[in-house]
């Protein structure tokens, strides 16, 4: 018998537009002992399964139909006061971000002992006891001054494992984690799957491990439940899911996947993955606006030399020198890129990675050190002409695409402000007529100019920032974590796209991402980062197969394994 | 002889002012506009046992008058009147509730020349002379008191014996000589009213003279609100000298009392809450009713709150009932109104005398210049319409700008000028404002009863002959200083008359400004013959020719339009049916006359 | 055309008709403000003609004739003689007027000064928040009776009865001005923090533009909450005001003006003077307050439950 | 820490600069209050006199130096109304005012937090609704009328409380209160209600979008996947945290408490510096009107460092982030 057992479930949102329904007709089980991968790009539902097992839907969503079974009990149609007894005595739950999972204004303790004397009838003592054995074991060391503290004297891994001791209190049967680990830096993020995996095996539980990661799946689930749209498409045994899908969709999901063992060339064109509904048009750039000029093939061998930058923030001002504090984010930070290469930087949150490109673009003004791009001066010591003109043949793609577009603009004045700004063309036809080049460019066709950004979906955001840096037709292109927020399908577009786009262009990249597997695929040499030094630069298959220093060793032996 | 015109003035003055109340009361023509029966102060004196006070009075007045002024001092008969007032004798400790818009702002009694202060210090202390609640003037300190036979600037006064402060200490001449001199220091605000006072003598235990520059007819009414202080006790507490507010110092006496009054200081809060209590060792036990033996008296800014305090039996007696409340106190079965006229008449005054007005939209012109519109504007001013509606008939519509107490007072003078639009109208045209003009009139809104509400009416009807007034309504303490610093081209100002005299009038309002004088005449009205008669009033010792000369500047003023007057005050006691008094015109309740039914 | 097709299918339009305390706080709002704004056509007399009332109508209680003139009123007369509808509607706009402009007033200073903090920092944002705790240490009422003392010893003299409506514009919004700072620094500083000002800072935008153009239009709708729930304050503030004797003049009488004076007749059983602008006054600021709650809730995603 | 607070007393000290500073020169313009202190028998040459000696012939700056140059010392003058020294009148009248302050910050932060939590926990339904809308009704009257209408009615109409003053009060040392008498006690309601209404309305709104706020918050979430119950949920976790940013906008609120009890003082004749100050205005007594300013100043930084520190005692981010 399955420790739980879901049975048609179905969730409804009622809303606006009617009634969502997020789940559709789900069945699944759980054994003890065993952890279950549920995985699924975003709006695929398999949060809300979570939710749902646990009576934690938020409102107005509801169960609608189907049965949940605990050890062969039916739960879904107990009281809340009933559930209350379930919720965290007989199963757990797990959130994402640890950093807003735990009341900061309460001790650790507080909140330990509080849940075990919720669930449990023992002594006040004893449950201060229990807690400080229980941080023991998730691996806090020093665990009875540890336990005195507040969660903001915690790191960010740290406060993961009081998340998973917490949930493990008073010994739950079942845990549910819903994207564990997705907040977290890769080596912490191998350190809490090893703690769940050993954890799962050594009490005997059983785990829905809730995540978009094939890599966490690849590592750490025993059998697997793709989801698609509120629906179930497959389930089976992790090798098999992942090695000899049988659904196409499960198929197209695992092409998209940047495999961490090879390089591709290009990730394979698939039918059934969420698509962002852009196609990469048929685009004759012969004699256009962007690739006029000749200036594109004109260096060869280095574009941008950066010696000894540095980058220091003042974090706390005050009236006396000796009072303030700094945070040096980049040190002494010294690497080249040669023209129409890929350049990666790698590393882990913090590590200045992203620092480098906002000095670089002039962002932030440089603390010390020299970049020269194709010759000329960017930091301004040479004449502030100088830079800003270098500085129109650098542009950067961002991160986040929520936050990256202006809410209140137009995507055609978003794409057009780069050439209003920069004085690039006489009138606002022609300026048209670029904006809706560009968009055609990044598959997005030429009406987008009328839309605002609210009006489309992540990596249609992302293909709109990139046209919004192509608009000063820019030598040097910096992405900075460009599919990081992006689904592995989006992301596989997009990663594609910027290589048409390099080729075609003949653009050259600077790459930043902490996804290893991600470097792998875009990048010709690698930079890796730590702490605001730069570690090792290489070729980047020698970074993966013989890394030399002893960081970028731990980072590719921890990354998630998810080999084709 | 010269010395018995002296005193005879300050009797024709005492005379004219009681003669007035009995004309007036006679005719109906206060009375009559009262909607509240049996309360107004004038029908409290129809009452038998008070009008057989007056007649007395009167029949003595009559008797002065007859016998060509033979008597140099005078004697009201005080314990005969005061033997009637006393219906019964003590009661057992009763308190009184009195609450009124301000509080008393020191308790040193010549440290501020002002309503509320003297009026609180009235319980505690007491002058030579006081006038008692219905205005006549009484013995108080002094028991005969009149101008010297032999020096027409010397005025004798013959003191109270027996009499002690609330410590205990005897009263006598040396505490009066003290006192005089003592509120014409520096310091002092009472020292305009003795500034014709050239020294104060001792001329025994118990008698005392006062000498001045020049003969000063009208000595009692100024001695009516001076205070008798202790020497010894002032010396004792450092407290000779009158508080210097402007020097920023502080007097034992400003927050100590020690006076000879009818009620001692029990505790004191300013603005918050002051305690009297009846002083056993009154002189006056048995003359007066004294029937109330505690007060606390509060302040209560607020008319609402003060009403309210009032109908919810907080309060037993309130000073300044707003008019459209009067109905609704006086309807409830606990409370009545009392109402009188008071001594202050209200009135707008114009820039004549500059070439042109800063507030006005005439170009190079001052149409207030012009004597045409002044006429018209007098005539717009529907006077009965404000009695009827702002005032709730709780005003007497004033032809002249001067109280109906007030020696120079004529009904002729006073009688209401046409309103008639039309010929207000042909006047305006004929002085080529046909189409009018526009103008800023400047109101106080905290200072007289409904204020604002009469200049606003008045705007109405200035507008009925095209003059376009902008209403700019302000606290006193913005609204006078601009009457002060001549910023002001059309104004509203109120004006009682302590001295009851058409000198204090003419000296203040009509006179050309100058050091001395005209520091009220906001007018710049100037005219050297005017000027010259009023300082004449100042040493004319024949009271006819001073009289003459006084309905001489009226006549000028009057015919000049110097003033647009509107009425004459009333005021409105409210108070619980149990208290028995009537309404001082001074706005000054003194309690020992108070009773209670 | 398209902005309104735009608005009707948007999701504010969605949650504001599903609320209909919204929706009835809406038509209220509009019909008094309606009636304000076209008082002179709606209102059967002129109260700020002076020329045109007649003192002997004072005191007509509503819907009887006057006693003296025979007038009838619908909402009776005034003190002065005043129909009490024709003040009410011309006193609301006098008192719209004063409030709507003395929010733009603090709008405009307080969203300049809030944006330039958040996007300054340092020393700039020190030097204007410690400005702000300075003006919040001077509640409105002071600030108020202060700049009215102020402003009388700068106008000229023949300008000061016109003077009163812009002093309670200026100390009403001077008082106000913080609360928008306040909320457009905290807004600020989150927008500011996001990449596209980054992006703006890469293509060479400078500093005014990218505080005008970029933040500003993204941190409109807490202002335009704050604006709303504003309105009905500072409406209630001129009241206030008014009591104090700094308000609208009593020629010119706003809604608080008319309160003020009403006030004074409660216990003479002249009720209409007082219950009729009380009870427009109280409508016209519970309209906008409910209809700038329901905005906030309307706004803040998070909340949409 | 130590540093923070010098900062602080520092920062304060300059917004005291500053506020008597801006006090002084708006007096200027007041009115005149020569005009008030002389009797309606002063003569012209009486006013010029007394200008002269009360030195408001000379500069504007030498004005401001001599008040500075007495502030400093603690002499701000003698009131022109009263004679006596003014920053004594306002610590004679400060606790009537601080005593109604504190009443009515109480009554609105209790009855505040209560309803907020209230509506918070429960966001939808008719007593909500009902709570919602009628606390508005609070800050859509102005308070004056407010508090004539309570008069009217408790006071008037049905005669159970009083329509003014302050009742009997009790000197403890200097401090004289009212809260130890009956009448003391029946006295303060209606003030406080009066003077409360509308901080209540605010604090139960703020309350109220704090705690809806963190009651979306993940460790919420957390707690109840844990089982707790949702009392121990509302009460001990959100309710804590939600109180925190309350903390500093009500310490705000009775700043301005103490600066509205103008209103409240002036319709209720409540013996306190908010009455002193409204009699002061009308007198034009520059000395008082100077020291209110400057004691409200006092009182709000007072306040705002107070909150400050406590601030720091509730949050232990804040604690030991100064710190390390």
């Amino acid at each position: 018998m399955a420790l739980l057992e879901i049975k048609n479930m179905v969730v409804e949102f009622p809303g606006r537009h009617g009634v969502f329904t997020s789940v559709k007709d789900v069945s699944l089980d759980v054994a003890e002992g065993e952890i279950l991968g549920l995985v699924g790009e975003s709006g695929a539902g398999k949060s809300t399964v979570g939710n749902a097992v646990l009576n934690l839907l938020q409102a107005p969503g509801r169960l609608a139909a189907g049965e949940v079974w605990l050890n062969g009990e039916r739960i879904d149609q107990l009281s809340q006061s009933k559930f209350r007894s379930i919720r965290g005595k007989r199963i757990s739950m797990i959130f994402q971000d640890p950093m807003t999972s735990l009341n900061p204004i309460e001790t650790i303790e507080y909140q330990l002992v509080e849940t075990i004397l919720t669930h449990l009838d023992v002594s006040k003592k004893e449950a201060e006891q229990r807690a400080i054995d229980l941080l023991d074991q998730v691996g806090i060391p020093d665990p009875a001054t540890r336990i005195k503290q507040y969660p903001h004297q915690f790191s960010g891994g740290m406060r993961q494992r009081v998340v998973i001791a917490l949930a493990l209190s008073v010994e739950p049967e079942l845990i549910i984690a819903d994207e564990p680990t997705t907040a977290l830096d890769v080596t912490i993020q191998a350190q809490i799957l090893e703690l769940i995996k050993d954890l799962c095996k050594s009490r005997n539980l059983g785990v829905i491990l809730v995540t978009h990661d094939m890599g966490v799946i690849a590592e750490t689930a025993d059998r697997v439940a793709v989801m698609y749209k509120g629906e179930l498409i497959e389930v089976g045994d992790s090798d098999q899911v992942l090695r000899a899908p049988k659904e196409e969709y499960t198929k197209s999901l695992i092409a998209a996947v940047p495999p961490s063992n090879k390089k591709i060339h290009r990730f394979p064109k698939v039918a059934l993955t969420d698509s962002d509904g852009s196609a990469l048009q048929d685009f004759d750039l012969k004699g256009h606006w962007l690739a006029a000029g000749d200036v594109h093939d004109a260096t060869q061998g280095t574009l941008l030399d950066v010696k000894n930058l540095s980058k220091r923030f003042l974090v706390q001002n005050a009236f006396l020198e000796r009072n303030r504090r700094y945070v040096d984010a980049i040190k002494s930070v010294s690497f080249d890129v040669k023209a129409g290469e890929t350049f990666g930087l790698v590393g882990e949150s913090g590590s200045g990675k992203s620092t480098v490109a906002r000095v670089l673009t002039g962002i932030h003004p440089a603390t010390s050190g020299e970049m020269i791009f194709d010759g000329k001066d960017l930091t301004g010591k040479s004449g502030k002409s100088e830079a800003a003109a270098a500085r129109g043949d650098i542009q950067m793609v961002f991160q986040d695409p929520y936050s990256s577009l202006n809410g209140r603009m137009k995507i055609g004045s978003i794409v057009a402000e780069p050439m209003v700004v920069n004085n690039l063309t006489s009138n606002k036809e022609e300026r048209d007529d670029i904006v809706a080049d560009l968009l055609e460019l990044v598959g997005l066709g030429k009406d987008a100019a009328r839309k605002f950004p609210h009006e489309f979906s992540g990596g249609q955001r992302q293909r709109i920032s990139i046209a919004r840096a192509l608009a000063t037709r820019p030598r040097f292109l910096i992405c900075d974590e460009p599919t990081s927020a992006l689904d592995v399908s989006i992301q596989a577009q997009i990663l594609n796209l910027l290589k048409d786009l390099q080729e075609e262009l003949n653009l050259t990249l600077l790459f930043i991402s902490h996804d290893l597997p991600v470097i792998r695929q875009m990048c010709d040499r690698v930079g890796v980062m730590q702490f605001g030094e730069l570690m090792e630069v290489a070729e980047t298959e020698a970074i993966f197969e013989a890394p030399q220093v002893a960081y970028t060793q731990q980072l590719v032996s921890q990354m998630p394994k998810f080999s084709k | 002889m010269m010395y018995d015109n002296f005193a005879l003035d300050c009797f024709v003055i005492l005379y004219l002012t009681f003669n007035r109340f009995e004309s007036l009361a006679a005719k109906g023509y206060l009375l009559k506009k009262y909607r509240f029966q049996g309360v107004s102060g004038f029908s409290a004196l129809g009452s038998p046992k008070q009008s057989q006070d007056r007649t007395k009075i009167n029949s003595w007045f009559n008797r002065v008058f007859n016998t060509g002024g033979q008597i140099l001092f005078k004697k009201i008969s005080l314990t005969a009147s005061a033997a009637l007032l006393v219906s019964t004798s003590f009661v057992a400790a009763e308190t009184l509730n009195w609450a009124r818009a301000g509080d008393s702002l020191t308790m040193d009694p010549h440290a501020q020349n002002e309503g509320p202060t003297h009026t609180l210090a009235h319980q505690i202390y007491e002058p030579l002379l006081l006038r008692d609640n219905t205005g006549a003037v009484e013995a108080a300190l002094a028991t005969e008191w009149g101008p010297s036979a032999d020096n027409p600037n010397i005025w004798e006064f013959k003191l109270r014996e027996g009499v002690t402060y609330h410590d205990g200490a005897e009263f006598d001449s040396e505490d009066v000589v003290f006192s005089i001199t003592r509120a014409m220091s520096e310091h002092s605000n009472m020292k305009e009213l003795l500034s014709s006072v050239k020294e104060v003598r001792a001329t025994g235990k118990y008698s005392v003279e006062i000498e001045t520059n020049g003969p000063n007819p009208i000595m009692a009414s100024n001695l009516t609100n001076l205070f008798m202080m202790d020497k010894g006790w002032a010396e004792a507490n450092d407290a000779v000298a009158v508080q210097d507010i402007e020097g920023g110092e502080e007097t034992f006496a400003s927050r100590n009392t020690n006076g000879t009054g009818p009620y001692k200081l029990v505790s004191r809060a300013a603005d918050s809450l002051t305690e009297l209590e009846a002083f056993d060792g009154y002189w006056g036990k048995g003359e007066f009713p004294l029937e109330i033996t505690k007060i606390n008296y509060t302040p209560i800014k607020n008319p609402a709150t003060r009403v309210a305090a009032l109908l919810s039996g907080e309060v037993d007696f309130i000073q300044d009932v707003p008019v459209q409340d009067l109905a609704r106190v006086d309807g409830d079965e606990n409370l009545q109104v009392i109402t009188a006229p008071q001594n202050r008449v209200i009135f707008f005054g114009l820039n004549q005398g500059d070439a042109d007005l800063k507030t006005d939209d005439v170009e190079g012109k001052n149409p207030f210049a012009d004597l045409r519109v002044r006429q018209a504007m007098n005539m717009a001013i529907n006077r009965e319409a404000i009695q009827k509606i702002v005032m709730r008939d709780q005003s007497i519509p004033a032809g002249v700008a001067m109280p109906p107490f007030v020696n120079g007072w004529t009904e002729a003078l006073d009688t209401l000028p046409s309103s008639d639009l039309d010929a207000a109208k042909a006047l305006m045209a004929d002085a080529g404002y046909g189409d009018g003009f526009s103008v800023t009139l400047h109101c106080p809104n905290d200072r007289y009863i409904n204020d604002e509400p009469i200049c606003q009416a008045a705007v109405g009807m200035f507008a009925q002959i095209g003059i376009t007034v902008n209403l700019d309504a302000k606290p006193k303490a913005q609204h006078f200083p601009q009457i002060a610093n001549s910023e002001t081209d059309f104004y509203m100002l109120g004006w009682g008359v302590p001295t009851f005299d058409s000198a204090y009038i003419f000296n203040f309002l009509v006179h050309t400004r100058s050091d001395e004088r005209g520091s009220w005449n906001g007018t710049r009205y100037s005219n050297a013959e005017v000027d010259e008669m009023i300082v004449s009033l100042e040493s004319e010792t024949d009271l006819d020719v001073r009289d003459a000369t006084v309905a001489k500047i009226w006549a000028q003023v009057q015919e000049d339009v110097l003033y647009l007057p509107i009425h004459h005050q009333v005021l409105n006691w409210g108070t619980s049916n149990k208290i028995d008094t009537v309404v001082s015109p001074e706005d000054q309740p003194k309690f020992k006359y108070f009773t209670l039914k | 055309m398209d902005m309104l097709k735009r608005a009707i299918a948007s999701d504010l339009f969605w949650s504001f008709k599903r609320s209909p305390v919204a929706v009835i706080s809406a038509l209220v709002a509009i019909t008094l403000i309606l009636a304000a704004v076209f008082a002179p056509l709606l209102a059967p007399y002129n109260p700020f003609d002076p020329a045109s009332l007649n003192l002997m109508n004072g005191f007509s209680k509503p819907m009887e004739p006057n006693a003296f003139t025979g007038e009838s009123f619908v909402l009776g007369t005034d003190d002065q003689g005043r129909d009490v509808l024709s003040t009410i509607l011309y006193g609301m706009r006098i008192s719209l007027f004063v409030g709507a402009l003395a929010v733009l007033f603090a709008m405009v200073i307080g969203v300049v000064l809030g944006l330039v903090a958040a996007y300054a920092g340092g020393r700039t944002d020190a030097i204007i928040m410690r400005i702000a705790d300075v003006q919040l240490t001077f509640p409105s009422i002071l600030v108020a009776m202060l700049i009215f003392g102020i402003a009388k010893g700068f106008t000229p003299i023949h300008l000061r009865d016109q003077m009163a409506i812009w002093v309670l514009i200026i100390s009403i919004g001077l008082s106000d001005w913080v609360q928008f700072a306040r909320v457009v620094r905290g807004a600020a500083l989150v927008e500011k923090s996001k990449e596209y000002v980054e992006a703006a800072i890469l293509i060479g935008r400078g500093p005014v533009a990218i505080i005008f153009k970029h933040i500003l239009p993204n941190v409109l709708s807490p202002v335009l909450v704050i604006a709303t729930i504003s309105l009905a304050l500072a409406i209630i503030s001129e009241a206030t005001l008014s009591f104090l004797g700094v308000g609208a003049p009593p020629t010119q009488p706003s809604l608080g003006t008319l309160i003020r004076i009403g006030q004074g007749y409660l216990f003479s059983g002249e009720w209409w003077i007082l219950f009729f602008p009380a009870v427009t006054l109280l409508l016209l600021a519970l309209s906008v307050n409910l209809l700038g709650d329901w905005l906030r809730d309307a706004l803040n995603p998070k909340l949409d439950d | 820490m130590l540093s923070y607070i010098v900062k602080r007393a520092l920062q304060s000290v300059l917004v005291l600069l500053a506020v008597g500073l801006v006090a002084f020169s708006m007096f200027r313009f007041v009115g005149d209050p020569v005009e008030n202190m002389l009797g309606q028998e002063r003569t012209n040459a009486d006013i010029e006199r007394l200008r002269e000696s009360l030195g408001l012939n000379d500069p504007f700056l030498v004005q401001y130096w001599d008040f500075l140059v007495g502030a400093v010392q603690g002499d701000v003058g003698v009131s022109f109304r009263q004679g006596r020294p003014a920053l004594e009148l306002i610590m004679e009248r400060a606790p009537a005012t601080l005593e109604l302050a504190l009443v009515s910050a109480i009554f609105a932060m209790v009855l505040g937090i209560v309803l907020g939590i209230y509506t918070a926990i429960n966001r939808k339904g008719p007593i909500t609704n009902f709570i919602l809308s009628t606390s508005l009704i609070g800050v859509s009257l102005p308070t004056f009328l407010i508090g004539i209408l309570l008069i009217y009615i408790f006071a008037v109409e049905l005669k159970w409380l009083p329509s003014f003053g302050r009742g009997e009060t009790v000197d403890l040392g200097w401090w004289s209160t009212g809260l130890l008498t009956w009448s003391g006690i029946k006295s303060l309601i209606l003030p406080s209600i009066t003077l409360g209404l509308y901080q209540m309305t605010l604090i139960m709104r703020l309350v109220r979008s704090e705690m809806s706020e963190v009651l979306r918050q993940d460790y919420i979430r957390f707690a109840r996947a844990r089982g707790l119950s949702e009392r121990a949920i509302n009460f001990r976790h959100a309710v804590k945290n939600t109180l925190i940013p309350v903390i500093t906008v009500a310490g705000l609120q009775i700043g301005s408490i103490i600066a509205f009890a103008i209103i409240t003082e002036t319709v209720f004749q409540w013996p306190g510096v908010g009455l002193l100050f409204i009699d002061s205005v009308q007198f034009v007594d520059i000395p008082v009107m100077a020291s209110y300013l400057m004691l409200i100043s006092v009182m709000f930084v007072g306040i705002n460092f107070l909150v400050d520190m406590l601030y720091l005692a509730i949050d232990p981010r804040l604690r030991d982030g100064k710190g390390s």
